[in-house]
C-alpha cells in the first residue's frame, strides 16, 4: 500500500543484491512457519478505511452529546484551536527524539520550553522532557525516592486519596523492590495528621495529590516539615489548571512534583496518550529519570539545545538506571507547551478561576436537591464528592437515559463510599448543563 | 537562525486565547490558598503561532526526507491515521464512560488485540503499555509473577544479550531482576554455550531481539527458546523489529512467550518528536492470566441480530495496572488503521520490501563501509563508521556530514558490540532512487573521509546549526529559561 | 480580540506619533458619522464562537447523512488525507500571490506544477493560475474569444447543455458587450448538427460540455471543425475526473478548454470556494487571462519560477486588460494538484472508470423500476437524466424523508423538462445507497 | 534548494492513493471516447507529501513573520476559523440541497449579510462575488444596470482616480464603461476640479477607494460624493482598505452607494498563496433590486417557537448571476467566525489598532524615506523607495534587502502615482516590537544604500533563492513542465 517499488525496481535491486527474489532474503528463518496464512482480511483502500472507521466511531457516545460531569484523572477542557494546527506540522509530528541536535531544534526548544513552563507553573527548580502519564509519574517518583536512599528505605507513604490508578500503578511497578506502601487503608476521608504519623526513619517518600483525588485543597506545609524532618522525600501530584489559581506546590517545600498533563491541551480521546510532568530540585536532577533538554551554543555561536545528562538514561547506563524510559509522550508535552504558550499568566488565570466557579456553583446547586449533599467545608478545585440518597451507580443508572453521565462511582475504588459520586464541572460545562441534572435529580427524587 | 524562547516573546497583559466570563455567580476564592505569582509568558496568538511554525522549520522529519534512524522504523506516517484519531466519536470520549457508551471504541480494541494476535502467533494481547520500554517492563513483570506462581522465588535471573538495546536491561533491573549478559556469537547470534551455561534453576528468562539489533535474524532463536523452555525459563521477545517479520512468521513460533510491539514503528503512528508511542504486549496462553488490568473482552457474545458486548476485564492473576485508564487508545486507533488499509497482502509487502530494501542498501555500501556481520540482513544493517586509512574520522563525524545531503543519519554507536556503529534501516517506504542517493552520498564521504576529513569534522555545513556544545550543556545545566524576579508577578 | 498592544504600548506608540489618543489619527473623518454605534454583540470567546459555530452546523443534514444523488456541477467525491494535511500548512495558507519570488518558490512551484497537470490532463498548451470557477471561466472564455476578434464578432454559440449558471454568468459578463448569444433555446436534446447550423462568419466561440450538463459524452470533432472553418474559437467546459478516462479535448482541436475544478479533491462546501480551470493553446497564451508561472533561474543558478506575461494583467494595462482577475483560487488549485499528484495516472483512471460503473449500475437498476427510464442511448460518464412517471419535484418530495437527495430536478432550468430528475452517482455512492434509493422507488410506486 | 517537479518523481506503476473495486458489475466502456495516454506522474503518497512540505518551507507567510504588503491587509488568519469552516455540517453541504435541509448554513449567511450592512451602514449585501476585482464588476454592472432601468441608457463613463488599484479600471472597462481617469490633489485626495469637469449626463459613477491606496482618508469624499450625485452618478467604494474604518465610520454615511468588501483582507479569511478571496457586495436601498441572484433572505418570519426559515430569493431587476451556486461559502464562514470572535468593540479596536501602527511607523521612518503625501495616514502609508544621492538603487532593490531580514517586502511600485513606492501596511495583529524591528531595518538598509548599494542589489543573500530572472520567464515561456513523448502511454 504505502511501498514504492515498480516491478523494474525490485528486479535491479535483487540483481544488485544477488538473489533471484524477495523470498530468498527469508532463507534463514527456520521454514517451518515461513510465509504463515494469518486469517486477515484484504486490505482496503483509504475510502473504505475512512468510512469504516467513522462507522466505528459514530457508535460511541461522546462528551459533547452527551452532558458528562466525569473527571477523576481525566477533564473535559477546550482546546485552543491553534494547538492542534502546531501539532499538525509534520516537522514536529514525523520527527523522533532529537538525537542530532543540529536538525532538531525545533524539538529541543519546545521541550526546553516545556521544562521551562511546567516549572515556572511547579514553582520547581527543574522538570524533564515527560512521563507516559500521572500514573507513571507516580510511580516514577516512589522509584526515584527509593533510588535516592539507594534502596535502603523501604517504606512509602500515600495518601488514600492520590487517584487510585496512580496507586496500583505504584504497587505494579515497585512489586519487585520489597516496599511497604503504606496510607492508602486509612480512611477516606482522613487528614494529614493522620499521614504525619506514618512517616518514620525508614520512610522513603511522602506523597499526596493537589488538589486530592476529591478534588480537594489541602495545606501541605505541616506534612512536608514532617516528611523532611525525616529526612524523607515530599513528592506532591498536582492538576496543573488548579495552579493557575493556587499556590504552587514549591510553597509546601515538596522535592518531587508530578502531575497529569491532559488538562493542558490535550483531548480525552478514551484514556491516552496523555501527559506525565514530572518536575525535582536541582539538587535531584541526577536522580531523575527521563529525558532532559539543556541550552548550549552551537559552532557558529548561535543558541541552541541539546539532550543533556545522558549518562543517566538506559542506553548508557543499561541495567544500573534507575528507569528505563526511552520513547516519552513528546507531541503531547509540545501540546501543552502550545496551550501554555496560548492562554499564559492571564489565560490560565482566569481558566482555574472559572472551573472553580463553575464546580462551586454545581456543588451548591446541588446541596439544595433533597437527599444529596456536599461537604462545602474544605476547600475544593473543579471537582467535588456528592452524597446521594442511593447507591452512586444508581443514580449514574438513572442518569443515562437523560444522556447524563453523572460521575464517578468512588464505590469502585473506596468500597466504604457506597453513596458518593466524584463530580467534574470544567469551563466546558455549561450552566445550562447544570441546570439540566439539577433538574432531572428533582424530578426524579428518592424522597 | 536562532529564535527567542516563548519567555522572551513576551510582555505583560499581552493576552493568546481568551475565556468568557463566568455565566455563574461567583465563589470567594480559598484564601491562604491562591499562589502570589503566576511567572507565565504572555503572548497574542499570532506570534504564539508564529514562534513554533518557525522553530518546527529547524527539524528534519519523515516528511521532510529520508530519515534511516536504525532501529527507529521511521516509516511513512500516512495521513488518513490522523483524521481517524481525531474522529469526535474517538477523540472525545472520557476513559471512564459506561462501557455501554463506547462499545465502538471497545470493538476497536478487542480488533487490534485479535490483529496482534494473529500477526506475531500469541494468544492474548494488551494493549495498556504506554511504549516498548513500558511493554518490556509489563513482560518481565509477566514473567515473574509466572514464576512466583509457581513457587518459583528464586528465578530472578534474566538473560539479555551483549547487543540488546539499553531498555532491555534497564527493565529486567526495574522489575527486580538479576540482569546476566550474554555474548553473541561470530554471527551475529546468541551465543549458545554461553547461554547453556545460565541455564540453572534461577533462571526466569531470555531477553531477545529478532531479527536482532545488527538486523540479522537469529539463527539460534529457536534452539535459545528450547533451552530455556527446557531449563524452565521463559522467553521475552522484544518486538521492535518486528517490521522485518509480518507476515513472514510469526515469534510465538519461534518460541517467543512473551513479546511487546511498538506501534510507534511497525504500525506507522508517527513518532511525534520523540513520543507518544504505544507498546503492546502478547503472551502465550499460560501467561494469560498475569496480563496487567484491565483488558478488552467479549462480555456478552453477540448472535446475527445484535453485536456481541465488549467490556473491560480483569485477567485472574494481573500484575496489576501499569497506567492509568487503558493504554494509548490515541495510538492504537492509528495502527488500526493502518492495518485495515495494508490488510494480511500488504503487511507481508511491508516486511518484504522492508527487507529488500535493507539488503539493496547494503550491498550497495558493503564495499566501502566495514559490515562487522556480513550476512543477508532483514530490515536494517549496522556498518561501521570508520576506517584506519582515516584515523581522525569517527561514526560521529560520518553522521554529521550526512546532514549536508539532506538525510537524516542513522543511529550512531548502537548496538554497542559493534565499534563506531552506523546502525541502517531504510524502511519500506523509501524508493529505489532514494536509496540510490543515500548510497552515493555514504560512498562520497568515505571518500572524503580520506581526503577532506575536516569535511566532516566540521561538518554540518548545510543545517540551520553547527556541532552544538554538550560538554557546555552538561556543566552549565540550563535547564529552562531563568526569569527575573518580578516575573509573572 | 487579536491585537497584542498592552497600555503601554499604546502610549509609547502615540508619543512617537505625536498624538495624544488613538481617536485623534481620525481627526480627518468628517464628524458626524464617526465612531457610530453599530448595534452589533460584544465578542465571543473562542470556545463559546466554537459552541455556536457547531450548533449552527448542525442544523444542517450533510451529504454524509443523507443519501445524496445531488451533481449538476458539484460533486460529492472522496479527498484523501494528505490533500488537507498539505493544505493546513501555513506556508501555503497564509501566503498571498507570489509578488516576491525569492521567498515564493513554494507557491510558485505549485502553480507551475498544477498548470502542467492540467495542461496534461486537458491536452492543451498552457494553463492559467486559476478562475474564480467552473462559470467564471466560461464567461472568461467568452471574454477572451471576444476580444480575440478585437470585438468585432458578436456571436457566440453556446450549446443548450452548457450548465444553466454557467450561461447566466456569461450573459450576466458579457451584459455591456451587445453580443449575440445563440444556441441556448434549442432542444435540450438537440444533436451538435443543430449547433453546426448556428455558426457563421461573425461567431467569435463555439462552446460546448464534456460530458454535457446532462453527463452525456458526445463526439465534437465535427463541430470543432466546423467552428474552425468559421474561424471561430472552439471551447470546450470539462468535468476533470471523466478525463481520467475520457480522450482529452484537445483531440476535437480545441482552442479554449474551461472546467469546474471542484470534483479534484475540494469539499462541496455549499458551493464554494471551487476552482475555475482554464487552458488554451500556445498560440492564445497572451490573450488569455489570469496568472501564470513559468521556469526560469536565479542568480545562484537554481532553477526556480516567476508569475509571468504580467503585462496582460490588470495592474499593468489597467482598463486595456481583457480581464479584471487579481485574486485567484491560488489554495484550491493546490489542493487539485496534490490531489492529482496522489491519485496519479492509475488512480485517477480507476477513479473515473469506478465513477462509470456505479452511475450506470444505477441507470440499468432505476430503468428497472416501473414508470421510470434513462436513456442508455448516449454514452455517459456519472450522470444520467431520469425520466419519471410524476414531476421530479414530486419524486424528490418524496424521497426527503427517505433522508435521500433524488437529484437535481431538470425543470428549473428546462421547463419542459418537468419530469426530468438529473442523478449523480460517485465513488463515494455505496452500492447500497442506490440500491435503497431502487428500494425506496418500488415501494413508493406511482404505477 | 531546489526541488524536483512532481512529474520529475514519477516512476510507471507507482501509486499513490488508491480506489476500490467496483462494488457493483462492470459496464462497457464506451468505445472511440477512451483516452489513449493519460500524462500524468505516478508518485508514491510518501514522496508526494514530502514533495508539497519541502517546497512550503521555500514560502514566506503571515505564519513565518511580518508580511506588511501594502493594500492586502495580511493580518494573522485565526486558526479557529479554519476549524469551523471545516466543520462537516458545512463543508459536506451540497449547494442544491433543498432549503429546508441547510437552514444553518443559510442562516449563517443572512447573518453575516447583516453584519456587513451593519459595518457599511449599507442597506443589503450579495455574498456571491468570490473576490475584490469580482465584486467590483458585480457593483458596476448593478451601476449600469441602475441608469438604463431608468432609461439613463448615455450614462456610461465611469470616473478613477490616477491612484485606483488596477481592478478598477478594468473592471469597468469590463463591464462597458468609459473609464475617465481622474487626477489627485496636492492632499492626495481626489482632485474636486477635475471631478467637476466630468460631471455631465453621461457620467455613471465615481470608482473610490477610500481610504485611498496612499492611506489617506479621502478628505473629499463627501463633496465629491455630493457631486457625482448631483450630476445623476453613483459612487462605487472600493472597499479593500475597510480595515480603517471598522467601526470608526461608515461608507454608506460618507456617500457611498455600492461597495465592496474584502473578506480575505478586512475578515481575516487567508490569502491561501494567491486566493480563494470573496468579495461580497453592499449597496444602498435604491439599488437593492439589482444585486445578482441568488440573495438569502428571510422567506418565512419566525416567531418565539419557530425559527425563521431562510431561502434563496431573487432580486427583480437583478443583473443576474456573477458565479454558479452562491459565492464562497467556505470563506464566508470563516469571516462569519471572525466577526463574532470580535464583536463591536474588537471590530473598532482593530481599527483603532491597524492604523495605530500605520502611523507609529510611518513616524519611525519618515525622516529617512521620503512620504510624498505626508499626513496622518490610516491603515497603511506609501513611501518612496529611492534617494537622490544612491542613485543606483531602486525600491526593488530596497524591497529585496528587506528579505534578508526575515521580512516580507512591502508592496512594491504602487500606487502608480508615487515614483519608487513602497507601500506598508503593518496591519493590527503585529507587535510593537515587530514594527520597531522592521523600522530600524528600512533605516539600516536606507544607510546601505548610500555605503553599500551593491548588498541591495544584490540582495536577497539569505533567501533560499537568489533573484530570479523574469526577463528569460517571459522569453523561454516554459508554462507546464515538458514531457517526454511516451509519458503517460
Ligand atoms: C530494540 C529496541 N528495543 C526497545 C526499544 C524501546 O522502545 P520505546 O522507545 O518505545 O520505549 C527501542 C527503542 O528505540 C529499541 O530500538
Ligand atoms: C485597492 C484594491 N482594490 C481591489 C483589489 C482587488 O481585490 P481582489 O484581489 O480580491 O480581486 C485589490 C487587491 O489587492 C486592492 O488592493
Amino acid at each position: 500500500m504505502y511501498t514504492p517499488h515498480t516491478k523494474a525496481d525490485r528486479e535491479a535491486m535483487l540483481k544488485v543484491i544477488g538473489v533471484e527474489k524477495v523470498e530468498d532474503l527469508f532463507e534463514c528463518i527456520p521454514s517451518s512457519g515461513l510465509f504463515p496464512d494469518l486469517g486477515l482480511p484484504e486490505g482496503l483502500s483509504e475510502m473504505e478505511v475512512l468510512s469504516e472507521l467513522s462507522f466505528i466511531s459514530s457508535v460511541n457516545e461522546t462528551t459533547q452529546e452527551l452532558t458528562s460531569f466525569l473527571g477523576a484523572g481525566a477533564y473535559n477542557h477546550f482546546i485552543p484551536a491553534a494547538v492542534d494546527s502546531i501539532l499538525r506540522r509534520s516537522e514536529f509530528y514525523t520527527a523522533y527524539t532529537p538525537y542530532q541536535p543540529e536538525i532538531a531544534q525545533g524539538t529541543l526548544q519546545a521541550i526546553f520550553e516545556y521544562q521551562s513552563l511546567i516549572a515556572a507553573l511547579t514553582g520547581m527548580d527543574v522538570c524533564n522532557a515527560s512521563h507516559y502519564d500521572g500514573a507513571t509519574a507516580v510511580a516514577e517518583a516512589v522509584n526515584m525516592a527509593y533510588h535516592r536512599f539507594r534502596e535502603r528505605r523501604k517504606r512509602i507513604v500515600l495518601s488514600p486519596r492520590l487517584h487510585p490508578h496512580y496507586r496500583a500503578t505504584v504497587h505494579t511497578y515497585m512489586e519487585g523492590m520489597d516496599l511497604e506502601i503504606v496510607g492508602e487503608d486509612l480512611e477516606p476521608d482522613c487528614g494529614t495528621e493522620e499521614l504525619i504519623q506514618l512517616i518514620d526513619d525508614n520512610t522513603a517518600l511522602v506523597m499526596v495529590q493537589y488538589p486530592d483525588f476529591f478534588g480537594r485543597i489541602y495545606d501541605f506545609t505541616e506534612l512536608g516539615k514532617a516528611a523532611h524532618e525525616h529526612k524523607a522525600l515530599f513528592a506532591v501530584h498536582i492538576n496543573p489548571i488548579a495552579l493557575g489559581m493556587l499556590k504552587p506546590p514549591s510553597e509546601f517545600d515538596a522535592d518531587i512534583v508530578t502531575g497529569e498533563g491532559q488538562p493542558l491541551g490535550v483531548p480525552l480521546s478514551f484514556g491516552g496518550p496523555y501527559l506525565g510532568l514530572f518536575a525535582t530540585k536541582k539538587e535531584y536532577v541526577r536522580k531523575m529519570a527521563g529525558r532532559l533538554a539543556g541550552e548550549t551554543v552551537d559552532t557558529r555561536g548561535q543558541r541552541g539545545y541539546v539532550l543533556t545528562l545522558n549518562t543517566r538514561e538506559q542506553h548508557i547506563r543499561r541495567e544500573q538506571a534507575t528507569s528505563n524510559i526511552c520513547t516519552n509522550q513528546g507531541l503531547i508535552a509540545l501540546a501543552s507547551t502550545v496551550y501554555l504558550s496560548l492562554l499564559g499568566k492571564n489565560g490560565l488565570q482566569d481558566l482555574a478561576e472559572l472551573n472553580y466557579h463553575k464546580a462551586h456553583y454545581a456543588a451548591e446547586q446541588l446541596s439544595t436537591v433533597p437527599g444529596y449533599h456536599v461537604n462545602m467545608e474544605v476547600p475544593f478545585f473543579n471537582e467535588f464528592v456528592l452524597h446521594c440518597p442511593v447507591p452512586a451507580a444508581e443514580v449514574n443508572d438513572m442518569l443515562l437515559p437523560y444522556d447524563i453521565l453523572g460521575g464517578y462511582d468512588l464505590s469502585k475504588d473506596y468500597p466504604s463510599m457506597t453513596h458518593e459520586l466524584l463530580v467534574a464541572v470544567t469551563e466546558a460545562t455549561d450552566r445550562s448543563e447544570i441546570d439540566y441534572l439539577i433538574e432531572v435529580l428533582e424530578e426524579e427524587s428518592y424522597e | 537562525m536562532s529564535e527567542p524562547t516563548i519567555f522572551e516573546l513576551s510582555k505583560p497583559q499581552r493576552k493568546g486565547v481568551r475565556f468568557p466570563r463566568p455565566d455563574v455567580p461567583e465563589s470567594a476564592l480559598p484564601e491562604g490558598f491562591l499562589r502570589a505569582e503566576l511567572p507565565l509568558p504572555e503572548v497574542s496568538e499570532n506570534e504564539v503561532v508564529r514562534h513554533f511554525t518557525r522553530i518546527s522549520q529547524f527539524n528534519h522529519a519523515v516528511d521532510i526526507g529520508f530519515y534511516p534512524l536504525g532501529s527507529c522504523t521511521m516509516k511513512y506516517n500516512p495521513k488518513i491515521n490522523e483524521e481517524t484519531a481525531r474522529l469526535p466519536g474517538f477523540s472525545q470520549l472520557h476513559p471512564l464512560q459506561p462501557e455501554v457508551t463506547v462499545q465502538g471504541a471497545l470493538g476497536l480494541m478487542y480488533e487490534t488485540q485479535k490483529w496482534l494476535e494473529a500477526i506475531s502467533g500469541l494468544d492474548a494481547i494488551s494493549l495498556q503499555p504506554a511504549a516498548g520500554a513500558h511493554g518490556e517492563l509489563t513482560g518481565v513483570l509477566i514473567i515473574r509473577a509466572y514464576h512466583r506462581s509457581r513457587g518459583d522465588n528464586q528465578r530472578v535471573k534474566m538473560l539479555v544479550p551483549d547487543s540488546a538495546h539499553g531498555t532491555n536491561p534497564a527493565s529486567s533491573a526495574m522489575s527486580g531482576m538479576e540482569m546476566v549478559e550474554l555474548p553473541s556469537d561470530e554471527r551475529g547470534n546468541v551465543d549458545l554455550e554461553a547461554l547453556k551455561t545460565e541455564c540453572d534453576e534461577t533462571l526466569a528468562g531470555l531477553m531477545i531481539t529478532n531479527p536482532n539489533t545488527l538486523g540479522l535474524f537469529d539463527e539460534n532463536i529457536e534452539e535459545a527458546s528450547r533451552l530455556v523452555h527446557e531449563a524452565g525459563g521463559l522467553v521475552y521477545g522484544d518486538g521492535a523489529n518486528l517490521n522485518a517479520l509480518l507476515g513472514i512468521c510469526r515469534p510465538a513460533e519461534n518460541g517467543i512467550d512473551v513479546m511487546h510491539f511498538n506501534l510507534h514503528k511497525t504500525f506507522s503512528t508517527p513518532h511525534g518528536g520523540g513520543g507518544p508511542g504505544s507498546g503492546p504486549v502478547g503472551v502465550v496462553e499460560k501467561l494469560k492470566p498475569f496480563l496487567p488490568a484491565p483488558m478488552v473482552a467479549i462480555t456478552k457474545e453477540g448472535d446475527q441480530d445484535t453485536p456481541p458486548l465488549y467490556g473491560f476485564v480483569t485477567p485472574e492473576q494481573t500484575i496489576g495496572r501499569v497506567k492509568a485508564f487503558h493504554g494509548h487508545f490515541g495510538m492504537v486507533v492509528r495502527a488500526f488503521t493502518y492495518m485495515l488499509s495494508l490488510g494480511e497482502n500488504g503487511l507481508r509487502d511491508v516486511a518484504m520490501t522492508a527487507v529488500l530494501n535493507a539488503n539493496y542498501l547494503q550491498a550497495l555500501v558493503k564495499d566501502t563501509y566495514h559490515i562487522p556481520y556480513e550476512r543477508l540482513c532483514m530490515h536494517e544493517f549496522v556498518a561501521e563508521g570508520a576506517w584506519d586509512d582515516a584515523p581522525e574520522v569517527r561514526a560521529l563525524d560520518v553522521s554529521k556530514r550526512i546532514i549536508d545531503f539532506g538525510f537524516h543519519p542513522p543511529t550512531n554507536y548502537f548496538p554497542l558490540i559493534v565499534p563506531e556503529a552506523l546502525m541502517i534501516e531504510p524502511t519500506e517506504t523509501e524508493t529505489k532512487e532514494t536509496l540510490d542517493r543515500f548510497a552515493e552520498t555514504l560512498i562520497q564521504i568515505a571518500k572524503e573521509a580520506r581526503e577532506q576529513p575536516e569535511l566532516l569534522k566540521e561538518a554540518p555545513h548545510e543545517a540551520p546549526f553547527g556541532r552544538l556544545d554538550e560538554v557546555k550543556a552538561a556543566k552549565d545545566l540550563i535547564l529552562k529559561t531563568e526569569l527575573p524576579e518580578d516575573y509573572g508577578k
